[in-house]
């Protein structure tokens, strides 16, 4: 069993943290910051940047909320890394750590980024299940639980990775094409997408595939695989993206021989 | 230039891939014995005289299948595919993404005007 | 100063918020839907939930027993006319949610799996594999982007209601992004603001939990009922409070002690092999005495007992609580294939809350509440495990059709007076940015208010330290008055929001504190040592607590009866 | 430690309520062991392309006739053509073990009615193609078979 819980309190180490600090406001550019922090030994790098918010610097922002590696809102960079602050351990890092804001997003202040483009893109993968003939017409049925799908384990299994995406965007971070191709809809917005596409009670394969091959086109992706080596939760985002773009080129070459049935309804 | 390219993405990536596919697997064994082992005289040259070489390329498979100018067609086209579409994405990740569009098409039509001079080749075979 | 007018305002962005606006949005399609939250709403802590929902939904399980499970659960003192709704609508929302995408677990025929829960008689909690709450949320969140008549206000801090002419007509949100106020005008208000685990120093809530909802309707004049009961989960990791969920024992877990005893099975609170499946409150009550009785484990975070998954193997750990083995090794160090996980008794959830009707409409017009914020109530005295998700989803969406019904019977305020309002609240928050001549420290407001409550309200309870802490929070409420501020930004002042979130917990802390220092007798979470039963006579009633500036002020409100009478509470 | 970016990566819809910093990315993001890796398998394109053309070039030589045929053969015994050649070979075997590797994941659960096999039998699949075919080729090439 580890030190965490048996035993006694190990005495803090003294590190100096490097915050990269940003306020619109006062600031052109960023700039950083260093503050000298006793960590303690278990300490995740968020333990870090709580204290110094807590008791050294009120005055720096980050987003943080579970603690637990759920919720997605702690990515930042460390050492030049995306990572997910309250699961990575400060323990892995020498007596300079570097932290600064996710790389590839506009800086809104500090350790904080701008999400709204990253809405926008999950947005338009249109992630919900879509049937051709919408059993919400009838709600009564919708609500009846004799008719909840039916689901084999294989079909679970076709998309349940590519469903347990908690939006921290370390992989957006991480992706080379997105840092110089700002259409692309990203490794976490397309894993979306093909998560709906890939489950046995959805239907609307052939419009995502359209809009797989339209502006934020998956084939810009260059199979670089970071996105999946910096994926906190597994989800192996580039699986997701390579899946989609052989889906995307079968559907379009199906659409060649076959005139196009007509896209569905709007949404 | 980009929207055409976005439209012509789909066969774009198919042929890459075959490109990275089919292109290496048929590589390997050209490069190694035409490319290095014949030149350094590990393998004798006259092993691939121009009979031979004739024989093998115009070989047919029940005397209806072309197989030897398939493979070779193959062999001549996708790896031009593969070649332009990571040059692409080479320059893109260095900063590219805005001249894409030019630069993407002009590796394209490198990779058309080689594979039909390649095909022609093999089809005058 | 920008005015939106929308036909609803809902505050929360949680599996309640989301379930609401969809409810709206489907209700009335022309309707327009505000969604206000101080976070993106996939971030809200029912991201975090991990055991189940609960709903009937195999043969040998009915209403009936569900409802009973549930009353008893709250010790008698759940409203059984919102428990009987509560349990018929239970099925028909998971059904729904299957249908909008959760990936739900499933048995060998493809149907939804469901599995056991403590207090639950029969196995009726639907589940995800142990990330129930993330599935749901990401579900929901999804589908509400459907609609389009779901405006999004993500990043907007809710810092007071609008009440004009004694209706609830909208509230005052600063936009966290740019630092000015907006005033968010709706015809009618849904509460749905999670709970305040956060007033407490040990517990599974996130740091967006600080009870927001609850202080927002309280200072309006609105009660918040039976906050004297805080469910303390038992299995917590020791340090950071992260919740090792309750499915670990559904699943055949066992609890041991320092001797390596499943000393459960000596609690009378179920039989043979499924002693593990007792009510929280009751288990967490052993785990303290074990430890009390010198047969707990101790490490640098205080004592603790074990929760043992070894023999349950690494093929049924990994399908079914890979989440929980996740967990365990990033934040104990502890692999539970291997070893067992060191766990104790956690503050996880909150009973009380904003007192609503089973519509989920408050005192106050045009003011609804749901979710954990809200209290129905269903969970009484006690919580059973694997209901509240279920109730976010059943009381959402109750809570959107009758505030939709309100809304379109209703008038609309005066702008100005509303405008005047958001004027004077962004005055007041203008003052507090930046409050350099401020004596009082945040943090140590926040680590003072945590002990108090850590030492008066916890599993125990005392008389003499409930009510010294009831001073003491009142002392603390006077010093946030004087907070000091470092941070005069405009943009993205996390510092401000922490202030305006510490005022709120210290508020409810003391709804809290008041409420359970009266409260002479043991029910549910609520155990006192100088009382230790159940006191029927006296007290089989819904603690009131009244804003006032002078402290809570009390009332009561009778517990809804009915089928079922009160009895011993024995498993 | 950081270098821009594209202005407008990840950038919103319209324009954010308060002035941003623009996007930055890691000065030496090309500078760890998986991306050079990735780098380098996308550089190989360089070579790829080449490849093709001296191939063609050969091909074209083979329809001219003997003398032509005989004549590229000999010019491939030119040193900078001998390295060329060895660095292809170098790049072919470098794709094949990156590309197999990752090419497991890139397959659909189902295309159609069909299923690949699992992961691991489509990489030990994709190794036994590519080493037969390069024997097949290599032999046949050298005159040993057909
Ligand atoms: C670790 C953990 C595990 C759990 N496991 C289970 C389980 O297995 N089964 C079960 O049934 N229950 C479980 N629960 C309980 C259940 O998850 C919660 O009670 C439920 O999710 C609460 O949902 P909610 O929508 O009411 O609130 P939340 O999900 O907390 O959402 C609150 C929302 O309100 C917003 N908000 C708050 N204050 C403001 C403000 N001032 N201005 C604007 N917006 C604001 C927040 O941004 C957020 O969007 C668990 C709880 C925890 C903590
Ligand atoms: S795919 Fe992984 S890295 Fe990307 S947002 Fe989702 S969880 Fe984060
Ligand atoms: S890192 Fe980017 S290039 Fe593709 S495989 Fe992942 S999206
Ligand atoms: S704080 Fe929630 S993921 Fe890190």
């Amino acid at each position: 069993m580890s030190s965490t819980n048996t035993g006694e309190a190990i005495a803090p180490t003294q590190k100096t943290i490097i915050i990269t600090r940003f306020d619109p406001d006062k600031d052109e550019v960023p700039r950083k910051q260093e503050y000298s922090v006793p960590c303690e030994d278990n300490w995740k790098v968020l333990d870090a940047v709580n204290f110094i918010k807590d008791e050294l610097d009120a005055t720096v922002s980050h987003r943080w909320s579970c603690r637990m590696a759920v919720c997605g809102s702690c990515g930042m960079m460390v050492n030049g890394e995306p990572k997910l602050t309250c699961k990575t351990s400060l323990k892995e890092y020498g007596d300079r750590v570097d932290i600064e804001p996710l790389a590839n997003f506009p800086i809104v202040r500090d350790l904080v980024v701008e999400l709204d483009g990253f809405m926008h893109k999950f947005e338009a993968v249109k992630p919900w299940i879509k049937r051709a003939k919408e059993k919400a017409e009838d709600k009564a049925a919708l609500h009846d639980t004799k008719l909840t799908f039916s689901q084999s384990a294989e079909e679970l299994g076709n998309f349940k990775q590519f469903s347990m995406c908690i939006n921290c965007m370390l992989c957006y971070s991480a992706c080379p094409v997105v840092a110089n191709e700002p259409d692309f809809l990203g490794p976490a917005a397309i894993a979306l997408g093909h998560r709906y596409n890939m489950d046995s009670r959805d239907e609307g394969n052939a419009e995502r595939n359209e809009i797989f091959r339209g502006e934020g086109t998956v084939f810009s992706c260059s199979f670089a695989n970071e996105c999946s080596e910096v994926c906190p939760k597994n989800v192996d985002p580039a699986a997701a993206v390579n899946q989609a773009k052989f889906e995307a080129v079968i559907d379009w070459a199906k659409g060649l021989v076959l005139p196009s049935p007509s896209s569905g309804g709007s949404n | 230039m980009k929207t055409l390219l976005l439209k012509l993405e789909p066969l774009i990536w198919f042929m890459f891939g075959q490109g990275i596919l089919i292109g290496t697997i048929l590589l390997t064994g050209w490069i190694l014995v035409v490319g290095v082992l014949m030149p350094l005289g590990i393998v004798d040259p006259a092993n691939l005289d121009y009979t031979r070489a004739h024989e093998l390329a115009t070989a047919s498979l029940f005397g209806v299948i072309p197989l030897g100018q398939l493979i070779l067609a193959a062999l001549l086209v996708l790896p031009l595919w593969k070649g332009a579409h990571h040059i692409r994405s080479l320059l893109v990740d260095f900063g590219g993404g805005e001249r894409d569009g030019i630069v993407g098409g002009l590796l394209y039509l490198v990779a058309i005007v080689g594979s039909g001079m390649g095909i022609a080749a093999v089809v005058g075979l | 100063m920008e005015i939106t007018r929308h036909d609803i305002v809902i505050v929360g962005g949680g599996g309640a918020g989301l379930r609401a606006a969809i409810e709206a949005a489907e209700n009335n399609p022309t309707a327009s839907i505000a969604l206000v939250s101080k976070v993106y709403p996939m971030r809200s802590h029912t991201v975090s939930a991990e055991g189940g929902a609960a709903a009937v939904a195999r043969e040998d399980d009915n209403l009936e027993l569900h409802g009973f499970d549930t009353v008893k659960g709250s010790d008698f003192l759940g409203d059984q006319d919102a428990i009987q709704y509560f349990v018929q609508e239970a099925p028909k929302e998971l059904a729904l949610l299957e249908n909008w995408g959760c990936p739900f677990s499933r048995n060998e025929d493809g149907s939804v799996a469901t599995r056991a829960f403590g207090g639950m008689t029969t196995k009726r909690t639907w589940y995800a594999t142990d990330k129930i709450g993330f599935h749901m949320l990401h579900a929901l969140f999804q589908q509400s982007m459907r609609y389009k008549n779901i405006v999004r206000y993500d990043e907007f801090f809710v810092s007071k209601l609008l009440v004009d002419g004694g209706v609830c007509r909208g509230v005052a949100a600063l936009d966290i992004r740019t630092g000015e106020y907006e005033a968010i005008v709706g015809r009618a208000v849904i509460l749905t603001t999670g709970g305040g685990g956060k007033i407490f120093p040990f517990t599974t809530n996130g740091t967006i939990k600080t009870g927001d909802g609850m202080a927002l309707a309280y200072r309006a004049g609105v009660p918040l009922k039976d906050m004297e009961f805080v469910q303390y989960h038992p299995t917590g990791l020791p340090g950071t409070g992260i919740l090792i969920t309750e499915a670990t024992r559904g699943e055949g877990g066992y609890l041991r002690n320092s001797k390596g005893e499943r000393f459960l099975v000596d609690y009378d609170y179920g039989v043979g092999n499924k002693a593990e499946l007792g009510p929280r409150d009751m288990i967490s009550r052993a785990i303290v005495q074990e430890i009390e009785a010198g047969r707990g484990l101790s490490g640098p975070y205080g004592d603790y007992v074990h929760l043992d998954l070894t023999h349950l193997g690494a093929d049924t750990i990994n399908a079914k609580l890979p989440f929980v083995r996740e967990l365990a090794k990033t934040y104990v160090g502890v692999d539970p294939v291997t070893d067992p996980i060191p766990i104790r008794p956690v503050v996880h959830y909150m009973m009380g809350g904003v007192d609503t009707d089973i519509h989920g409409a408050t005192e106050m017009p045009g003011l609804y509440a749901a979710g954990e914020t809200a209290c129905v109530s269903i969970n009484g005295a006690n919580r059973l495990g694997s209901n509240s998700l279920t109730e976010c989803l059943v009381f959402g969406a109750a809570a959107a059709r009758h505030a939709m019904e309100f809304s379109q019977g209703s008038s609309n305020g005066s702008d100005a007076a509303l405008l005047a309002q958001v004027e004077e609240e962004a005055g007041r928050v203008e003052n507090l940015r930046g409050r350099k001549k401020g004596g009082e420290k945040i943090s140590e407001i926040r680590r003072e208010l945590n002990a108090v409550m850590e030492s008066g309200y916890g599993v125990y309870r005392q008389q003499d330290t409930m009510q010294s802490g009831v001073g003491a929070v009142a002392q603390l409420r006077g010093r946030v008055a004087d907070l000091r501020l470092e941070d005069d930004s405009k943009v993205f002042n996390t510092e401000l929001i922490t202030a305006l979130e510490l005022a709120n917990m210290v508020e409810v802390a003391e709804a809290l504190a008041v409420s359970a220092a009266h409260r002479k007798e043991s029910r549910g979470a609520h155990t006192c040592r100088d009382f230790t039963t159940r006191d029927d006579e006296n007290y089989l009633y819904h603690t009131m607590a009244y804003h006032d500036p002078a402290g809570p002020r009390l009332g009561k409100k009778d517990v809804v009866l009915g089928k079922w009478e009160p009895e011993e509470r024995k498993y | 430690m950081a270098g821009p970016a594209h202005p407008h990566s990840m950038a919103p819809p319209k324009p954010g309520r308060t002035r941003a910093a623009p996007p930055q990315m890691p000065a030496s993001w090309w500078n760890t062991s998986r991306m050079r890796t990735y780098l380098l398998f996308d550089a190989t394109g360089i070579i790829y392309l080449l490849v093709g053309f001296v191939a063609i070039r050969m091909i074209r030589a083979l329809a001219e006739g003997a003398g032509a045929w005989q004549a590229a053969m000999q010019s491939l015994e030119n040193p900078i053509y001998i390295g060329f050649h060895l660095l292809s070979l170098i790049s072919v075997i470098f794709v094949a073990v990156r590309f197999f590797r990752l090419f497991p994941k890139a397959q659909p659960p189902s295309i159609g009615p069909l299923k690949p096999p699992p992961g691991p039998v489509i990489h030990a699949a994709l190794y036994a193609v590519w080493i037969g075919v390069t024997v097949v080729m290599s032999l046949a090439l050298a005159g040993v078979i057909f």
